[in-house]
């Protein structure tokens, strides 16, 4: 085995992969968000998406380096020669001191770790609703009246109908292209969903979509927290006809499909 | 063999313990309502929470009323938005607490709650009838705290919840005092004469050939016709005297709904039933047989509010004592 | 044989006698009047019946699951002559044997639980289902006497007769199976109902109508892969805890091996799972676009968190082993430095499954994004990113198997030293590649868009994967070719590459192309990427058993030379998968929501609720640890049986040496 | 898998750029695609002739352009000359900033953008039939602020846009746009509105170019070109942008004085603001989308006995006398009168749960609802004016929008106001005690508690009276804590724990040490 041929031991890869790790959930991915989106600011990683990111970088090392008895042995000398410290008289000076500096430096790292955690700090609540709650029963089975039953629509002229209804009405909020990007987004902390997105309305049935115009954020399910959503429950204002016709132009503004029961082969 | 089998019983607990550990931290981030609490149970407290539970289960109110489109029953006035005044009930108490006092009973919001669940006859909403059981007596039989629970729950369609105002209310007393009366009237409770088989209950109320044959006009589950009051849940909210007395004495109380008119058509005819189904041209009624008639109303000459029920007042002469039993014993069967 | 095994036998026809006996009379004795529901015993009447569902499913998936690999294993034993393989069987026939009364009086406790607590619904149940229970019952008798007769004349089928004794092994597979089938029929029956009048729930006439209702096929196959993969990792679990305790060498061999088989048979039955899985979701959607949305957006998407973290457990725990294993094979080291890199890819994988799609964000998150989603790792969150790494994940498990099997194979004999066979073989295989690869690339090619309900212009998007699965054909044939030639390694490498580029990365991020433009060819994506790897592990197999036939061996394998941590490893993949039947019951099960016939029958008990995922956790976790601890007694009592009695020992000094070995 | 996504999303956007802004010729086949297209997009606001009258156009504030008339707010042409194509091209583009006219990128090809443009043109042929004369723009200069501001003093651009550059000039309220209809300077401060852009060049052009239709002249041959510049910079430097601190929380400040009621009371420096968004009132008819406060900047103090706010916000007008009209609800959004003038008064509102929310749940965020009700503390101008009062914010509980908004009894109102105007600000101090006796009406303010709060703010010169407001979502008030001792003794002993728990692991490594040569020597013992 050749001594000039440098090879970085298990414990210290194994360390070096979880900070490269860190870095790039931490700054990697924000700073290629910022440049993707086009945004001006970085797009933090979620906490928990951290945690779980985390959580199974550590178990990828802890799997890795148990792999063999060797692999452990290797993985613990380290640790262990560190613990052990200088009993041969080896060690450089520095690399004492190092040792003492990285022994005594640890009790008060974790006295401030604790201390972080235990004082008392206020984050705001994490707010998570169900992204699809449960639709009810009384509107579970309900068709769009206005389309035929192969999925067309009986009049284009529902379409265009629809269209002006949603430009009067939900444009505020959801923006002219049904991006979600309307001027009346700016002050709710909830942002108004992006029809465009293709896991919103292009996923849901019809019937889901007239529930959640018609009944709004009042007619939330509890698991689903109201107490965000700006929806209005359009039901005091518009008839059932006219919320069928802003789904067919929601669909079209957002150029995207309803989801279609698939057809039993 | 020991040792290994400690280790991996223990071993195998801990991930047990980190799956259910998982569960909890994802009920928590996910925000998930405790969706199983409150239901079937008898309430603690007087919350809202517990009151909506008892409303839709024990108390078995939802028979009667709906709180806005929650529940589909139409006897008794709708309770949430879409009732009577377009104001769920919470905020209409208070404006029937006015009229209350007006009429010279003077009364708060909350002192109309209680009221109307102590005293339902004291006052009845316009276009219904008083036919609300006694919550306190049996077969429904609500503790004071329940009933306390069920006004908190009317309180919070609409209005301010205010459980401290409801132990005030001089009504709750009268409720109270009420109960302890009725638990000793339960104490010595009715009892039929001799015991019934429901079975045979059961194939008097069904059987074609049978002289009465309830199943014509009533209608248990599925089966039956719709002329008279569906009796799926009967028992669940009406004691054994009063379904004695509705066999009986079928017009001292008519459910509404169930009113019979009588019709003089222009031809001379007289057609007595109730009315199925009335629209501009026509109006359709079902006779005491079950049968439906629909008349023009071209031909109509004439039509009388009746106040007697369609249902035939002579089963006191047509049952003998055992059917009666063995019917009434059926009846109660339907919960 | 002696007391106890008497005892077993006495055991079952008391069971069936009960069985028999009392469910007839349970479903005559319908009451005039019935209730709707009854309470049991001042318990939570659907938490009784919960847990007595799951420990009869548990119980049923073993004994359904273990027959399947037993009689291969015993058909591999016939072919080689080795008798390790004919004992090895005939132990998994013995933890059969000893479940099988078991699981028998579970079900009749849950029968008589459901009819006695649900008797309106039963008695509906029954009205559609009663000409099935009969069949039910034949075939029970059928299973009961087929297994023991498999078991107790194992000594003398055995030479000439023992292709009677194999028959007799099929047989009860087949059994099993029917059974299987009629009551997942009830199950399936109750979230996708037919046979019925939609409106008014009447029954039809037809019991066969009703069978067949939509979601019956696929709810068996994936219950059907379920129960190997479930039999398969509890006899590992099994074999792991003997191995801990053997004294001899002899025995801790023997042990291993049928851990490492038991393992083998579990990654086997995983392998096509998430596509049975996928299927079955995908079927629910037909079934009903509400039920789907339910399971994947609503209530339920996030047992399916749980779910994956379950799964990916599964696939790091096989593949850990394996890995372990590779140090007792002499020559396996020199593929060492691949499981870095398998590793990364898995837990790469592993966390864009786990990413949902709605992220819980804090309020200060959520103003730096902008909204609700994460710009980026919301896509990791959709059906496109999941089935990538899924193909992925499967992908490298089938590579980390193979360098496990090569681990102490030297250099590969000739090709044409296999004669003709194995050319034929080959060709065959590569013939059946084409096959289903070309079928639906042709499939693809005229699909009308129309059927899809998609603009003419759409058709565009069918071409890509089209293409993808003719260039795997060409890609199976090269491989073929250089197998041929002598460079099977590299055909084998070259498979791999151009399944994972077409498979998991060009249709992984196509798939986000299709999803925005033409959603409803998206099933047909999945179906290719399923295709592409489904050839590569069939190709990449059959090359391997022949390229190493006969390749000389570096070393021995040194079975029985495994640290304790690999036999805990076993431990948990067993515990593992019991959670995730558990979770699995409880997810199919309560997408009925607050039906107990799905859109047909409303449950209006008082527990018509869908419970918390931590009531859930904590129900699950409970019947996962009676299952355990009950089954783990069935077992010693069956080992009661054994002469040697070595379980019974005091075994100090083996399990101090484990115990020293695990300090080392 | 992630990375491939990236590298290919980088791809994508790096070719979409290379592209370019080169304009295709106008074909007949690209006017009736753009026709195709404007029917789809652009019609609802614009009309079905291009004259602004769309059916969602009575609606917006401002109104939409009225293609017909040739006036272009937004081009890099000289004075009075119609717009370039890239100009159009950059509006349909990028939007306008404050206005209901939104981005079409990402929505619209590029190709499909300049259609459009070219079907724009075809309302006012003959507007567009010469090739405009492009103004001088120039290369960006490097101006000076200080210089700037005198040219704005000069230049009396204070006039319109006032002292502070808020909009509220002394002939703000007088100004009309070439329609004769009421038209306001622009808000300076808030650069989010700029409807051109808000970089130096950008708003360079505006005051080069002029806004054509707009009482907004060009400067191109009043002042020089380095002016300009330096008014730019002068202008760029007033431009405050919202902070993104992250969390919405507002930290409440411990003080152990008497609270200021003085909105320029120093103390008020101490306490770190919170900067909160504002929407139009959408939620429930009347909805108004032309809300005027978009932004509010709050402050917090408390000591051992009150808690005070302070609220900080842009409104060019102080308008403090009421004369409010009943609301009509006839139709879903408020339909504007572009000729009404409004006499109403200001004011702002501060809501809070009645009790704090344990656990996720919280009221409706706007106005509560049946069974949680919130608790308001509204502040008018009027009272504000009205030296007979002794305080100018009300106490009131609400129940949800369809429920009457009742006013507290005199006895439970307890909360201290002051409010001042200048220069297009007003600031305004709530003080309040942190406990009160009314505990079924008011919120009580517990230390270390989140506990959300949300705020509503009238523009009485836009009409905002009753339903008609800006309302924010829930954003959270903390009351700051001093470090229990207890935490400290948690750290100590940790750090105890810790140093233990390595003397310990030390000796077990060393005794180890020892051991492993034992091991060494005999390998066999590994396999087990």
């Amino acid at each position: 085995m050749s001594h000039l041929q440098f090879k970085l031991s298990l414990f210290w890869s194994a360390v070096i992969s979880l900070i490269v790790t860190y870095l790039f959930l931490e700054y990697g991915v924000p700073y290629a968000t910022m440049l993707i989106t086009g945004r001006e600011q970085w797009m933090p990683v979620p906490r928990t998406a951290m945690a779980m990111f985390m959580i199974l970088a550590v178990v990828g090392a802890m799997v890795y380096v148990s792999t063999s008895d060797e692999k452990i042995e290797e993985f613990r000398e380290p640790v262990l020669a560190f613990l052990r410290g200088d009993q041969d008289g080896r060690w450089s000076t520095w690399a004492k001191w190092a040792r003492v500096v990285c022994l005594a430096a640890f009790p008060f790292l974790l006295g401030g770790f604790v201390y972080f955690q235990t004082r008392l700090t206020a984050a705001s609540p994490t707010t998570l609703r169900i992204q699809h709650p449960t639709i009810p029963g009384a509107y579970e089975k309900l068709k769009n009246p206005l389309r035929n039953p192969d999925g067309t629509v009986k009049n284009v002229k529902f379409v265009e109908e629809g269209g002006v209804l949603y430009q009067k009405n939900c444009r505020p909020c959801h923006g002219t292209t049904a991006a979600g990007d309307g001027p009346m987004g700016w002050g709710f902390r909830l942002k108004p969903v992006s029809f465009r997105d293709p896991g919103t309305i292009a996923t849901l049935v019809e019937a889901y979509l007239f529930w959640r115009i018609k009944e709004g954020a009042a007619g939330l399910p509890p698991e689903a927290s109201p107490w965000d959503s700006a929806m209005p429950a359009w039901k005091e204002e518009l008839s059932d006809e006219e919320i069928w016709k802003i789904i067919l132009a929601e669909f079209d503004t957002a150029g995207v499909e309803p989801r279609k029961p698939e057809k039993l082969e | 063999m020991k040792r290994p089998f400690l280790g991996v019983t223990i071993f195998t607990v801990v991930i047990v313990l980190l799956f259910v550990y998982i569960g909890e931290v994802l009920t928590k981030v996910s925000g998930e309502a405790v969706k199983g609490a409150g239901h079937g149970v008898s309430a603690v407290g007087a919350t809202p929470e517990a009151g909506e539970a008892i409303f839709w289960r024990k108390g078995a109110c939802y028979t009667c009323h709906s709180v806005g489109r929650r529940g589909s029953s139409i006897r008794a006035p709708n309770l949430g938005e879409s009732g009577p005044l377009n104001m769920p009930i919470g905020a209409r108490a208070a404006l029937r607490a006015q009229e209350r006092t007006k009429q010279g009973r003077p009364m708060a919001a909350t002192d109309y709650l209680v009221e109307s669940l102590a005293e339902p006859g004291a006052y009845v909403v316009e276009g219904f009838k008083n036919e609300m059981p006694l919550v306190w007596k049996p077969p429904i039989a609500l503790q004071p705290d329940e009933i306390k629970a069920v006004v908190t729950y009317l309180q919070s369609q609409g209005g301010t919840v205010d459980a401290a105002g409801i132990d005030k209310s001089p009504f709750l007393q009268k409720l109270k005092a009420a109960a302890a009366t009725a638990a000793a009237e339960v104490a010595e409770a009715w009892k039929p004469y001799m015991p019934g088989d429901p079975k045979l209950g059961q194939e008097i109320f069904f059987s074609p050939e049978s002289p009465v044959g309830c199943g014509k006009c009533h209608a248990t589950k599925e089966k039956g016709g719709d002329v008279g009051p569906e009796l799926t849940h009967v028992a669940a909210t009406r004691t054994p005297q009063f379904i004695l007395q509705a066999i009986l004495e079928p017009s001292k109380e008519i459910a509404s709904g169930f009113d019979s008119i009588l019709i003089q058509t222009k031809d001379g005819r007289l057609i007595t039933g109730i009315v199925k189904k009335e629209d501009v041209a026509s109006i359709t009624v079902a006779d005491s047989q079950g049968q439906l008639q629909k008349i023009p109303k071209a031909e109509i000459a004439e039509r009388v509010p009746q106040k007697t029920s369609l249902m035939p007042e002579n089963f006191g002469e047509i049952l003998t004592v055992k059917d009666l039993h063995d019917l009434l014993a059926f009846l109660m069967t339907l919960k | 044989m002696n007391l106890l095994n008497r005892r077993f036998r006495a055991a079952f026809p008391c069971t069936a006698f009960l069985l028999f006996t009392l469910l007839p009379l349970a479903f005559a004795a319908q009451p005039p009047v019935e209730a709707d529901y009854r309470g049991f015993f001042g318990f939570d009447s659907r938490l009784v019946v919960w847990i007595v569902a799951e420990l009869h499913l548990m119980y049923g998936a073993f004994v359904l699951g273990v027959p399947i690999f037993a009689v291969i294993v015993e058909y591999i034993g016939k072919k080689s002559r080795d008798p390790k393989y004919d004992n090895l069987a005939r132990e998994f026939t013995k933890l059969l044997a000893a479940a099988f009364s078991t699981t028998a009086s579970l079900g009749g406790l849950l029968a008589f639980s459901l009819f006695g607590l649900y008797p309106k619904f039963m008695g509906y149940l029954t009205g559609v289902f009663h000409k099935s229970y009969y069949v039910y019952a034949l075939l029970f008798f059928a299973e009961g006497f087929t297994l023991y007769l498999y078991y107790y004349s194992w000594d003398r089928l055995q030479g000439r007769w023992k292709w009677l004794h194999i028959t007799l092994g099929i047989l009860l597979n087949v059994w099993g199976t029917l059974l299987m089938l009629i009551a997942n029929s009830w199950a399936s029956f109750m979230m996708s109902p037919s046979g019925i009048d939609k409106e008014t729930g009447r029954f039809l006439g037809s019991t066969w109508a009703a069978v067949a209702n939509p979601l019956w096929i696929p709810l068996a196959i994936h219950r059907f892969l379920g129960n190997v993969a479930f039999g398969g990792l509890i006899a590992g679990a099994y074999a792991a805890v003997k191995f801990l305790g053997a004294k001899t060498e002899v025995e801790k061999a023997h042990y291993d091996w049928m851990g490492y088989v038991g393992n083998f048979v579990a990654i086997a039955a995983l392998i096509p799972m998430p596509f049975a899985g996928y299927y079955l979701g995908r079927e629910v959607y037909s079934a009903s676009p509400v039920m789907g949305n339910n399971m994947m957006g609503g209530a339920f998407s996030w047992t399916f968190i749980l779910q994956a973290i379950l799964i990916g457990a599964l696939f790091i725990g096989a593949n850990y082993y394996l890995w372990i294993g590779m140090g007792r094979i002499a020559g396996a080291e020199r593929y060492g430095k691949y499981i870095k890199y398998i590793n990364l890819i898995l837990l790469v994988c592993f966390a864009i499954w786990l990413t949902p799609h709605n992220l819980p964000l804090s309020a200060a998150e959520q103003l730096a994004i902008g909204g609700q989603y994460h710009p980026i790792l919301k896509w990791l969150g959709l059906m496109s990113a999941k089935n990538a790494v899924v193909n992925f994940i499967i992908l490298s498990t089938f590579f980390s198997f193979l360098l496990y099997r090569r681990g102490n194979k030297g250099k590969p004999l000739p090709f044409r030293e296999h004669g003709a066979t194995a050319k034929v073989v080959l060709l065959a295989v590569g013939v059946v590649c084409l096959g289903f690869l070309g079928a639906y690339a042709g499939h693809l090619f005229t699909l009308d868009p129309a059927s899809l309900d998609l603009s003419p212009d759409k058709a565009r998007y069918f071409k890509f994967p089209g293409l993808l699965l003719l260039i795997q054909i060409g890609a199976v044939f090269a491989a073929l070719a250089l197998t041929f030639v002598d460079r099977g390694i590299h055909g084998q490498a070259l498979l791999f590459a151009v399944t994972a580029a077409s498979a998991v990365f060009a249709l992984g991020v196509y798939g986000f192309v299709v999803m925005e433009k033409a959603n409803p060819f998206l099933r047909h994506i999945a179906v290719s990427q399923f295709l592409l790897v489904i050839a590569c592990l069939l190709a990449n197999t059959f090359i391997d058993i022949f390229l190493f036939k006969g390749a000389g061996e570096i070393g021995g394998i040194r079975w029985g030379k495994m640290p304790v941590r690999s036999q805990y490893t076993l431990v948990l993949l067993c515990v593992t998968i019991v959670m995730l039947m558990g979770l699995m019951g409880y997810i199919r099960s309560g997408l009925r929501e607050n039906w107990h016939v799905y859109g047909i029958m409303q449950d209006v008990s008082d527990t018509s609720y869908t419970p918390t995922m931590a009531y859930m956790a904590r129900v699950v976790g409970s019947i996962v640890l009676v299952f355990l601890a009950s089954i783990a007694f069935v077992f010693w009592l069956a080992g009661l049986g054994e002469g040697k009695a070595p379980a019974l020992a005091p075994s100090g000094e083996g399990a101090e040496k484990v115990q020293r070995g695990r300090t080392k | 898998m992630m990375i491939a996504a990236l590298v290919i999303a980088l791809l994508f956007e790096m070719s979409v750029a290379a592209f370019g802004q080169q304009k295709p010729q106008a074909t007949a086949e690209a006017v009736s695609k753009g026709k195709e297209i404007y029917m789809k997009r652009c019609w609802f606001c614009h009309g079905l002739d291009g004259k602004g009258d769309g059916p969602v156009a009575d609606y917006l504030n401002p109104r939409p352009r009225d293609f017909t008339s040739g006036m272009y707010k937004l081009r890099t042409t000289k004075d009075a000359e119609a717009p370039l194509d890239e100009d159009l091209f950059r509006t349909v583009t990028r939007g306008m900033p404050g206005t209901a006219m939104q981005g079409f990128e990402g929505v619209l090809r590029e190709r499909e953008r300049w259609q459009v443009i070219d079907y724009i043109k075809t309302f006012d042929k003959e507007r567009f039939a010469s090739p405009p004369e492009k103004a001088e723009i120039g290369s960006e200069m490097r101006g000076s602020v200080e210089k700037g501001k005198e040219v704005y003093q000069k230049t009396k651009c204070w006039e319109c846009h006032g002292r502070e550059g808020r909009g509220d000039g002394t002939s703000a309220a007088k100004l009309k746009d070439e329609w004769g209809l009421p038209i306001l300077p622009a808000d300076l401060t808030k650069g989010w509105q700029y409807k051109g852009g808000n970089s130096v060049t950008d708003i360079f052009t505006r005051f080069t170019t002029s806004m054509d239709g707009t009482p907004m002249p060009s400067f191109a041959d009043t002042l020089g070109v380095k002016e300009r510049w330096d008014l730019a910079a002068y202008v760029k430097s007033l431009i405050r942008e919202p902070q993104a601190r992250g969390e919405p929380v507002l930290r409440s400040k411990r003080i152990d004085k008497d609270l200021p009621l003085n909105p320029d009371d120093p103390s008020w420096r101490e306490a770190e603001p919170l900067d909160v968004p504002l929407s139009g009132q959408v939620v429930v008819a009347p909805r108004s989308q032309n809300h005027s406060v978009d932004l509010i900047t709050v402050r917090s103090l408390y000591n051992d006995k009150s808690i005070a706010f302070l609220l900080e916000w842009n409104d060019r007008f102080k308008d403090a006398v009421h004369r409010p009209e009943p609301e009509s609800h006839k139709d879903t959004y408020v339909k504007l009168d572009p000729k009404r003038r409004w006499g109403l008064r200001d004011a702002v509102e501060v809501q809070f749960p009645v009790g704090i929310p344990e656990g996720p749940a919280r009221p409706y965020f706007f106005l509560g609802e049946p069974g949680k009700p919130v608790n308001l503390w509204r502040w008018s101008a009027d009272w504000n004016e009205d030296p007979s009062r002794k305080t100018s914010a009300e106490e009131l509980n609400a129940t949800g929008s369809k429920n009457p908004i009742v006013p507290q009894p005199p006895e439970s109102q307890e909360v201290l106001s002051k409010g001042m105007w200048k220069d297009g600000l007003w600031r305004v101090v709530m003080v309040r005690p942190l406990h009160t006796n009314d505990q079924g009406r008011d919120i009580q303010f517990e230390v270390g508690k989140m506990i959300p709060l949300a705020f509503h703010a009238w523009d009485g010169w836009k009409g905002e009276h009753g339903l008609q407001m800006a309302i924010s979502s829930w954003q959270f008030l903390v009351l700051e804590v001093p470090t229990p001792p207890i935490v400290y003794a948690y750290a100590l002993f940790s750090v105890l724990v810790g140093f233990g728990a390595e003397v310990l692991l030390v000796r077990w490594a060393r005794a180890r040490s020892s051991l492993r040569e034992v091991i060494l020597i005999e390998p066999a013992g590994t396999s087990e």
